[in-house]
């Protein structure tokens, strides 16, 4: 329903191209201009390191290097930020109504790509993988694992935080803490069980187009870009921009905004207060899923213990661009991404540093951030009215 | 309005009786003394062992709580807790030296939780990488005395085991410079932000620890510095350890690394006196009426002349210094020292502790501290032991007729520890929100906040934002 | 004739707090009906109980003789229910518009929203000219427009108004009455807190006297303004 | 039976965790062994009971059940660990209480480097599973350049630097030194490395790592050789690695059960106990326990059939001489070291988890131990040579 | 007379909105003003730059000759300006006399080696912040209530809290943001006889945001009018309520009218 504009009138095809260009066009645009600008930074960052120091191990020009990394790096940056993102935009929609940092998200996006894996398991057991329509097999993959992570998302909530609402800020981050240890945990046990291994490889085996990495002839060399990159970057634009037209354009999106900003006022409009948060937590716990399903197509291996480390990054990405900003979040986990892979790529050549200062590095860009800006990249930098 | 009835019910009888203090502290004496015979007298190859292990010994561990409780008189009091910790405990150190083992280990998240607790509890500070500065103090002991470190090694700089108090000081000093470096350019962050730019420093050490043995090698990387000195163990304390294995009749165990444990356990509870006082003596004064000005309304309370970041930077630097303390202590005790003990699950569990204690208490923080890691080290593990003892001599669960033989390995207990202990915490904070012994302050906002409180809108408390208005763009 | 809104006996506590100690109160279709009391006295507990926010410990709410005591807030509001809470607390960063979208959120058919959006804008011309603006930047008396406007969108059956002239300029105290009878006059029944006791009492027919959580007087508007007490506690004569 | 003198014998290894999977076949190997070679013992009127620890692989957790096991009296040897980041501080606690410990799995030097008269092992080190690599790799046609990952565990990076520093005497080009906390995704790991294009890509860490690794390295085009120490031998490998772990070389101190001609009892009958194939470090799990069985009975012998003091299996242990286990024949020297470990390179051969057994050997050797080596030649050089 | 604060040409932007709009203003000392207009005329705004939690675009403030630009609140605190808020911010789990306590922190000498050793000196400071807050208590009219926890009592006996709080900074003069919002005519009353002795009895400078008019025009002895962040008038009570200005945009005739008679009235008190 075009019930986006405040008029009053009859869907007229200017409101049409209205809608299009707010829900569509406008928000991929916005993701265009963020991946570029974010690459354009990094690069002018690469080659400005390259200037200062021209050689710094014998025998290595790091000029040279970066023009034979340069794609490379962009490529993996995207992948991994559009993971982030997804991932982030589920802390930033729990935090923006219930003020606290789901810490078993990073554990429901690991359902996501367990999820996942057992589709194509069962798929794969039954025979029948090789024949399902590359799209169609995405498409699937990812709505079960939204479905599910979704519905788990919705189970724990019910079961671990509603009972605290109104306790004080730290309750339920323990609450989630524990639903933390104990989802990794009963996922092992069921995988130890069934499959007698909890190294959950996808089984790509058959899929001969998912195995075939694309060759780009980029300068001096050619680039590898594996499908599931493509698949990663294709699949997150495409839930991003249902997830801007879900909060934005749809009165339920505008029922869960009300919610973040006064509860109780909320209710007095008569909004099911609970259903909202429910809701909210289904809409986060399925981006969480589909990140996990993308990612796991993506990485070819998951285990239980696979969401800590992209949970913690996507909380900081959430951050990064100022929790409780849905763009903030996109932008976040993108620039985190990005920044990432450069210093991943970049740090190797510097033999006091190297690899392993990459998340040093990643947090001292997020303090200095957060020092110039308090709010994070996009969040509202409201002086606090007294 | 149901009131009370006031029955006299026999049960009634008796609990008034009990609150007798006479009758109160022959009470608490005959019940230590039950837990303590019990425990130095189980017999670790009977088939029950861990079980009653299980119950006896936190029944001592938790006895300090109960006498804090009891209505006997202050006096009294503290000579209960005195003869428990320098009699009782020791004497069951004697009998079973993993039990002080534990104690030590329960004294040094004690420790780790009350200065956390200064930090999150009282300024309302959330850190997450709290873990940090007590690497930061092991790390400072270590690095001078362990053989493997060969930059100090091999210039000759290492200092010998006497030089440990000395240490202790100087953990104190460095962990509260680290958190002041820290502190000062992060503490005017809000809330949450604060939380993950603590998260990340906790990382940024660890990584740093794991590390820097290249260029120069001050840390053994990943390897841990082994060979952690310790302090010597004063001749008197030896000779009476001796003298009282000698009396009490016991099989001379080995009394060097008895003495040895028992000089941590003083230590550690000396250490853990001293944060006691130090964190009440603050509470209690205008710095800690600032820090809880701050946690209730940071504008309020630098518009009414409290500066904020100072206050804040000190919260931080003697929650910091306490642990850097703890570290040291932490480092001679475990002789070894490396970066996988400082991960981010250690931060989280205490700040667990601090939390299911009961934020904001010294009491609490420490009760939270011996509960989560009796239920860690020694709850969980003699689960899976009793099934394991159980399994080894073919039990069969009567009336179900199931023989423990025939549980699958996969379920094992001993693998599923952390799915339990996460169990137990959602289960806790839905029943005691306030934490297992809250601080009467706290419970009652608990209680208010009841009544639905308005979500007030402000960079700290953000909300679900649209995306800039695309239709204006 | 059963009453169109009747608290019976009812007691209301914030934790240890008892706010409401045995209320009785009847509103009467097409009435305005005005709650005096000084601070703390429990008005706005008596319309947050009646809305659901706060919940009766004893004693009970009828809405039409239906006993309404427990329900939650939405379900208050879906029976007819309207409720401009006290400090007008509008969604901040809502625009004008989707905050009366959100008021008229049990509505689902299109036209009917935009009728009652018309009809708001005829009582505040001011919030049609602000659409687009998020309701946080909007200035104090303009917040209380949209405050009630939000709450006439839901065409509650009865309006209970907190405070409606609390921290507004004078010059807006009285349009904010003019338009309370306004709206009285096109079939709202009115439940009116109000500090300005003198204010209240001349839209209102009848009125009650709170006093530390019950009720200590009741009487038609008329006669509460001429009573000794009334006169000097509540309209500040000597 | 109730009055049956029991002895204990105690596991502590990852039963939790991501490297549960090794640390539950430390945990089933040991059990298997105490149930089918504890026959000497039982005759004695023993009882032999198991009691495996999980020590998360977490120091903080290995030291407090060591603490914990060392006041069991009954309790008269170890079998574990896993991590050696877990197995040295522990070690400490048991050579205090003069708790013997045997370890299947740690390779590290520092283990027995330390000279505690109570901490054995039946593998070899990572001093020499360093260097056998890199000679075999320096052996390799067509490598000239190396890139050197690890997962900054003391483990993986202990043999990846050894690896790399035999690899520059051997006269390679050791491109780089780097260490990788990712699991999953190494896309910014890869980068540098495809630009660096190194000849060989050796990875010291664990196959759940590394399989993941080059599986993606592979995808993202990356066309050299790759190679790994013992952590890599497991089924999983190729399953997690794929394809593009076909061609892989390796290095084992512990070579999988289906090497060992004797092991092929033992593979059936663990199957047949625990339902599923003997993951590494199981069989040898089997030999450690068996080591520890055999050096009690002796000492109960020498005990004149009663329970014999820690002290005096900690002694026997250490004088074990050629006991023939299922994965070889092992002599302790002073350190604790076998004297002589074996050694094996190994190459992958299929993608199929159940053909790991088929992958080809390559070159086996023994190297003697740094001890034993100058004890034998009365030379300081302890220093192995490969292709024997 | 001596004038302690001086503003002149104070601005303040949020976006495109400017909320303080070139203004100046002078606060005589030991005076009572009052700063009147329509909601949203920038009336707490210029509060907050005052005290330090906005940072002002242009303008100058003294205070006691000294410029209050680039200080932080608690400076500004400690140089003798005390507030309260528009919307009450008690520290709501502190009791009453904690709260008190905490108003004086920038008077205190915090020493942690003093607080941690509990020398002489600072048990005699903390006896006499005790003192000294129940006599503020007492001076508020809340003798006895110090150990209630502030977040239950009564809203008015809320803004008495604030006030004390604010009282025990040792203020040479104070800010007060609509003190009497949701008061009863008895209550402001009340609360005009509070001012009056702050002033008279401490020696305290005012100054008040007020929408009741009885209040402003019986209490202050200067009225300063912001409309759209801009001073539309200043003067005394009867200039301003015969100001045609001020009636247009903020009293409405109505209320101009009433609170005439009523103000002679409460004259009388
Ligand atoms: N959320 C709450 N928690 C605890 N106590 C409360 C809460 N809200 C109100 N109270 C208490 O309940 C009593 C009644 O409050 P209520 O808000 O109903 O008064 P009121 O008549 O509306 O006063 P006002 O004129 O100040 O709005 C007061 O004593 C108040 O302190
Ligand atoms: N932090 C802020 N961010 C953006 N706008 C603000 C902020 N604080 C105040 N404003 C705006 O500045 C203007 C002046 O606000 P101010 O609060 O000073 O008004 P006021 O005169 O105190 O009104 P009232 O009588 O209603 O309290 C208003 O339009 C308000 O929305
Ligand atoms: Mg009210
Ligand atoms: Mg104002």
């Amino acid at each position: 329903m075009l019930d986006a504009r405040p008029t009053v009138g009859a869907v007229s095809l200017r409101s049409l191209a209205e809608w299009i260009y707010r829900f569509i066009l406008f928000p991929i645009g916005q993701m265009f201009v963020f991946v570029v600008g974010a690459a354009v930074v990094l690069t002018l960052f690469a080659y400005g390191l390259a200037l200062l120091f021209p050689e710094p191990r014998p025998n290595i020009v790091l000029v040279d290097q970066v023009n034979r990394q340069l794609p490379g790096m962009i490529i993996s940056g995207i992948t991994t930020g559009f993971v982030y993102a997804m991932i982030a935009l589920g802390y930033t929609l729990v935090y923006g109504v219930l003020k606290f940092i789901n810490f078993a998200h990073s554990e429901i996006f690991m359902v996501g790509s367990v999820v996942g894996f057992e589709v194509m398991r069962r798929l794969d057991d039954a025979g029948n993988l090789p024949f399902w329509n590359p799209v169609l097999l995405i498409m699937l993959i990812i709505l079960v694992a939204m479905l599910f992570s979704g519905l788990l998302a919705v189970a724990i909530e019910r079961i671990a935080y509603r009972p605290l609402r109104g306790a004080p800020r730290l309750v339920p981050l323990i609450s989630a803490i524990g639903i933390s240890f104990f989802l990794i945990d009963f996922v092992r046990a069921f995988q130890a069980i069934t499959r007698n291994d909890f190294n959950l490889t996808y089984p790509t085996n058959d899929l001969e187009w998912l195995r075939t990495p694309v060759k780009l002839a980029i300068g001096e060399g050619t680039v590898n870009v594996r499908p599931t990159q493509f698949v990663v970057v294709l699949g997150a634009v495409v839930t991003l921009i249902a997830l801007n037209y879900f909060v934005n354009g749809t009165k339920l999106g505008r029922g869960i905004r009300a919610v973040s900003q006064d509860m109780t006022t909320a209710g007095l409009m008569g909004i099911n207060v609970n259903r909202m948060v429910s809701l909210t937590f289904f809409v986060g716990g399925s981006f969480g899923g589909a990140a996990g399903a993308l990612f796991g197509m993506n990485v070819g291996t998951v285990t239980p213990f696979v969401g800590f480390i992209p949970g913690i990054k996507a909380f900081t990405a959430a951050v990064l661009g100022g929790i409780g900003n849905v763009t903030g979040a996109l932008l976040g986990g993108l620039a985190l991404g990005m920044i990432e892979a450069f210093l991943n790529g970049l740090l190797v050549y510097f033999p006091a540093l190297g690899q392993r200062y990459t998340d040093v590095f990643a947090f001292s860009v997020l303090i200095l951030i957060l020092i110039f800006r308090p709010s994070g990249l996009l969040g509202e930098r409201v002086d606090e009215k007294v | 309005m149901a009131t009370k009835s006031v029955s006299q019910s026999p049960w009634m009888n008796v609990r008034t009786t009990m609150r007798q203090p006479v009758v109160a502290g022959a009470l608490l004496v005959a019940y230590i003394l039950a837990a303590l015979l019990i425990l130095s007298n189980l017999d670790r190859g009977s088939l029950w062992f861990p079980l009653y292990s299980t119950l006896a010994f936190p029944a001592l561990v938790l006895s300090p709580f109960i006498i804090l409780a009891s209505p006997v008189r202050t006096p009294l009091k503290v000579i209960l807790v005195a003869l428990l910790l320098f009699v009782a405990i020791p004497y069951l150190g004697m009998r079973d030296s993993s039990y002080l083992e534990l104690i030590i280990q329960i004294c040094i998240f004690a420790g780790l939780a009350l200065g956390l607790n200064i930090v999150v509890g009282f300024a309302g500070l959330l850190d997450l990488g709290y873990i940090a500065f007590f690497a930061v103090g092991a790390y400072t002991w270590a690095m001078f005395t362990s053989q493997a470190n060969t930059v100090f090694n091999i210039n000759g700089w290492l200092v010998s085991g006497a030089a440990f108090y000395g240490f202790i000081f100087l953990g104190v000093v460095v962990a509260a410079v680290v958190g002041i470096l820290l502190g000062l350019p992060v503490l005017r962050l809000r809330g949450d932000y604060l939380a993950i730019v603590t998260l990340g420093f906790g990382e940024m050490i660890r990584v740093i620890a794991n590390n820097l043995d290249k260029p120069i090698n001050f840390t053994n990387g990943s390897q841990g510095l082994f060979d952690v000195g310790r302090p010597p163990v004063p001749p008197l304390l030896y000779n009476s350890v001796v003298g009282a294995e000698a009396m009490l009749g016991f099989p001379i165990a080995n009394a060097t690394p008895l003495s040895q444990q028992l000089l941590f356990y003083f230590i550690a509870i000396g250490i853990i006196a001293l944060i006691i006082i130090v964190a009440r003596r603050l509470d209690n004064s205008p710095i800690g009426r600032a820090w809880t000005a701050i946690r209730e309304d940071e504008v309020a309370a630098i518009a009414m002349g409290v500066p904020l970041v100072r206050m804040k930077l000190m919260a931080f630097a003697m929650g910091a210094s306490f642990a850097g303390a703890i570290g040291v202590l932490y480092g001679a005790k475990q002789t070894f020292v490396s970066p996988e003990s400082f991960s981010l699950i250690q931060s989280i569990s205490i700040l667990a502790m601090v939390i299911v204690g009961g934020i904001g208490g010294i009491r609490g923080a420490l009760f939270g501290a011996v509960i989560v890691t009796l239920l860690n080290l020694l709850v969980l593990k003699n689960l899976s032991l009793q099934i394991n003892a159980l399994r080894n001599v073919d039990f069969i669960v009567p009336i179900i007729n199931f023989h423990i033989r025939d549980w699958p390995t996969q379920l094992e207990p001993a693998k599923y520890e952390r799915l339990i202990f996460g169990l137990l915490l959602i289960v806790m904070m839905i029943f005691r929100p306030a934490g297992l012994l809250p601080e009467p302050r706290r419970k009652m906002e608990l209680l208010e906040a009841k009544g639905e409180e308005p979500v007030t809108v402000t960079a700290e408390n953000p909300v679900v934002t649209a995306q800039p208005d695309a239709g204006k763009a | 004739m059963t009453a169109l809104l009747e608290l019976q006996n009812v007691h209301t506590y914030y934790g240890h707090i008892h706010a409401l100690k045995g209320v009785n109160l009847r509103v009467d279709e097409g009435e305005i009906v005005t709650l005096v009391g000084s601070n703390g006295a429990g008005k706005s507990t008596s319309l947050r109980t009646i809305s659901g926010i706060a919940r009766a410990k004893v004693g009970h709410v009828h809405l039409e003789g239906r006993d309404i005591t427990g329900l939650k807030p939405h379900e208050v509001t879906a029976l007819g229910v309207g409720h401009v809470p006290e400090g007008r607390r509008i969604f901040p960063l809502l625009t004008v518009w989707e905050n009366l979208e959100i008021g008229a959120w049990n509505v689902s058919s299109r036209s009917v929203i935009s009728s009652r959006m018309e009809r708001v804008f005829e009582l505040f011309p001011r919030l049609k000219e602000r659409l687009n603006q998020k309701g946080g930047t909007l200035s104090g008396g303009e917040q209380q427009m949209l405050a009630i406007g939000r709450a006439l969108m839901a065409q509650p059956r009865i309006l209970l108004l907190d405070e409606p002239s609390m921290g507004l300029a004078p010059v807006l105290v009285e349009g904010i009455f003019d338009i309370i009878k306004q709206i009285n006059a096109q079939g709202t029944t009115i439940l009116l807190v109000e500090q300005n006791a003198l204010m209240a009492l001349e839209v209102a027919s009848r009125g009650y006297v709170l006093q530390s959580g019950s009720i200590a007087l009741q009487d038609t508007a008329h006669n509460l303004m001429n009573n000794e007490m009334v006169r000097r506690v509540y309209l500040g004569e000597n | 039976q109730d009055d049956a003198k029991v002895i204990k014998i105690a596991s502590q290894s990852p039963l939790s965790g991501p490297q549960s999977i090794l640390g539950t076949a430390i945990r089933n190997g040991a059990e298997l062994a105490i149930e089918q070679l504890s026959g000497p013992l039982t005759e004695m009127g023993f009882k032999v009971e198991f009691v495996p620890f999980d020590d998360q692989a977490t120091p903080d957790v290995g030291v407090a059940n060591a603490n914990n096991l060392v006041n069991d009296p009954a309790i008269l040897a170890v079998v574990g660990h896993l991590n050696s980041g877990v197995a040295i501080p522990s070690s400490e606690v048991y050579d205090a209480n003069n708790l013997v410990m045997v370890s299947p799995a740690n390779t590290n030097v520092n283990i027995t480097d330390r000279g505690l008269p109570t901490v054995n092992r039946i593998c070899g080190r990572d001093d020499t599973q360093g260097a056998a690599g890199a000679a075999f790799a320096a052996s390799l046609e067509g490598v000239e350049s190396v890139y050197v990952l690890h997962d900054t565990t003391a483990y993986g990076q202990g043999v990846a630097e050894f690896f790399a520093s035999a690899a520059e005497e051997a006269g390679l080009t050791v491109l780089n030194v780097e260490g990788t906390t990712e699991t999953a995704n190494f896309d910014g790991v890869i980068q540098p490395i495809l630009a660096l294009d190194p000849d060989l890509i050796y990875f010291g860490g664990l196959y759940p790592q590394s399989g993941i690794f080059i599986n993606q390295a592979r995808a993202a085009g990356y066309e050299g050789f790759f190679m790994g120490p013992d952590g890599f031998d497991a089924s999983d490998f190729a399953e997690l690695a794929g394809e593009a772990g076909v061609g892989t070389y390796y290095t084992t101190v512990a070579a999988p059960p289906t090497f060992y001609p004797d092991a092929a009892q033992f593979i059936e009958d663990y199957q047949a106990k625990f339902g599923e194939d003997p993951q590494p470090f199981a069989a040898q799990a089997y030999d450690s326990a068996g080591i520890v069985l055999a050096a009690i009975a002796k000492a109960a012998e020498e005990a004149g059939g009663e329970a014999p003091t820690r002290e005096a299996v900690a002694a026997a242990v250490r004088a074990t001489e050629n006991y023939d286990g299922i994965t070889g024949t092992y002599t302790f020297d002073d350190n604790g070291d076998p004297e002589l470990a074996t050694y094996v390179i190994l190459q992958v051969k299929s993608a199929d988890p159940a053909e790991w057994s088929s992958n080809e050997v390559l070159d086996e050797f023994q190297a003697p131990s740094p001890l034993y080596a100058v004890m034998q030649s009365g030379e300081a050089t302890p220093e192995a040579t490969p292709g024997s | 007379m001596t004038i302690i604060l001086d503003v002149r040409d104070l601005t303040k932007k949020f976006g495109g909105l400017t909320a303080v709009n070139n203004v100046t203003i002078g606060i005589e000392e030991r005076s009572i003003s009052a700063i009147i207009g329509p909601n949203g005329a920038g009336k707490t705004t210029l509060f907050n730059l005052l005290t330090g939690i906005y940072k002002p675009d242009s303008g100058t403030m003294l205070f006691n000759g000294r410029s209050l630009i680039g200080l932080r609140p608690d400076q500004v605190n400690a140089a003798g300006m005390a507030r309260t808020f528009q919307s009450i911010r008690l520290f709501p789990g502190m009791t009453v006399l904690e709260n008190v306590m905490v108003g004086m922190h920038s008077r205190l000498n915090i020493s942690l080696p003093a607080t941690l050793l509990r020398t002489p000196g600072f048990q005699i400071q903390e006896k006499k912040v005790k003192q000294k807050a129940s006599d503020l208590l007492r001076f508020v009219g809340l003798a006895g209530k110090g150990d209630e926890v502030s977040r239950n009592l009564p809203y008015g006996d809320q803004r008495r809290i604030e006030i004390a709080r604010a009282l025990a900074s040792d203020p040479k003069l104070i800010l007060l943001d609509e003190p009497t919002a949701g008061m009863n005519p008895q209550e402001s009353a009340a609360a005009m006889g509070l001012f009056r002795r702050v002033r008279d009895e401490l020696g305290i400078t005012v100054v008040l945001i007020e929408h009741d008019m009885k209040v402003v025009m019986g209490i202050s002895e200067h009225i300063t009018v912001l409309d759209y962040g801009q001073k539309i008038a200043e003067g005394t009570p009867a200039d301003i309520r015969a100001n045609p200005r001020v009636i247009e945009a903020y009293l409405g005739r109505r209320a101009a009218g009433t609170t005439e008679q009523e103000v002679s009235a409460e004259v009388e008190l």
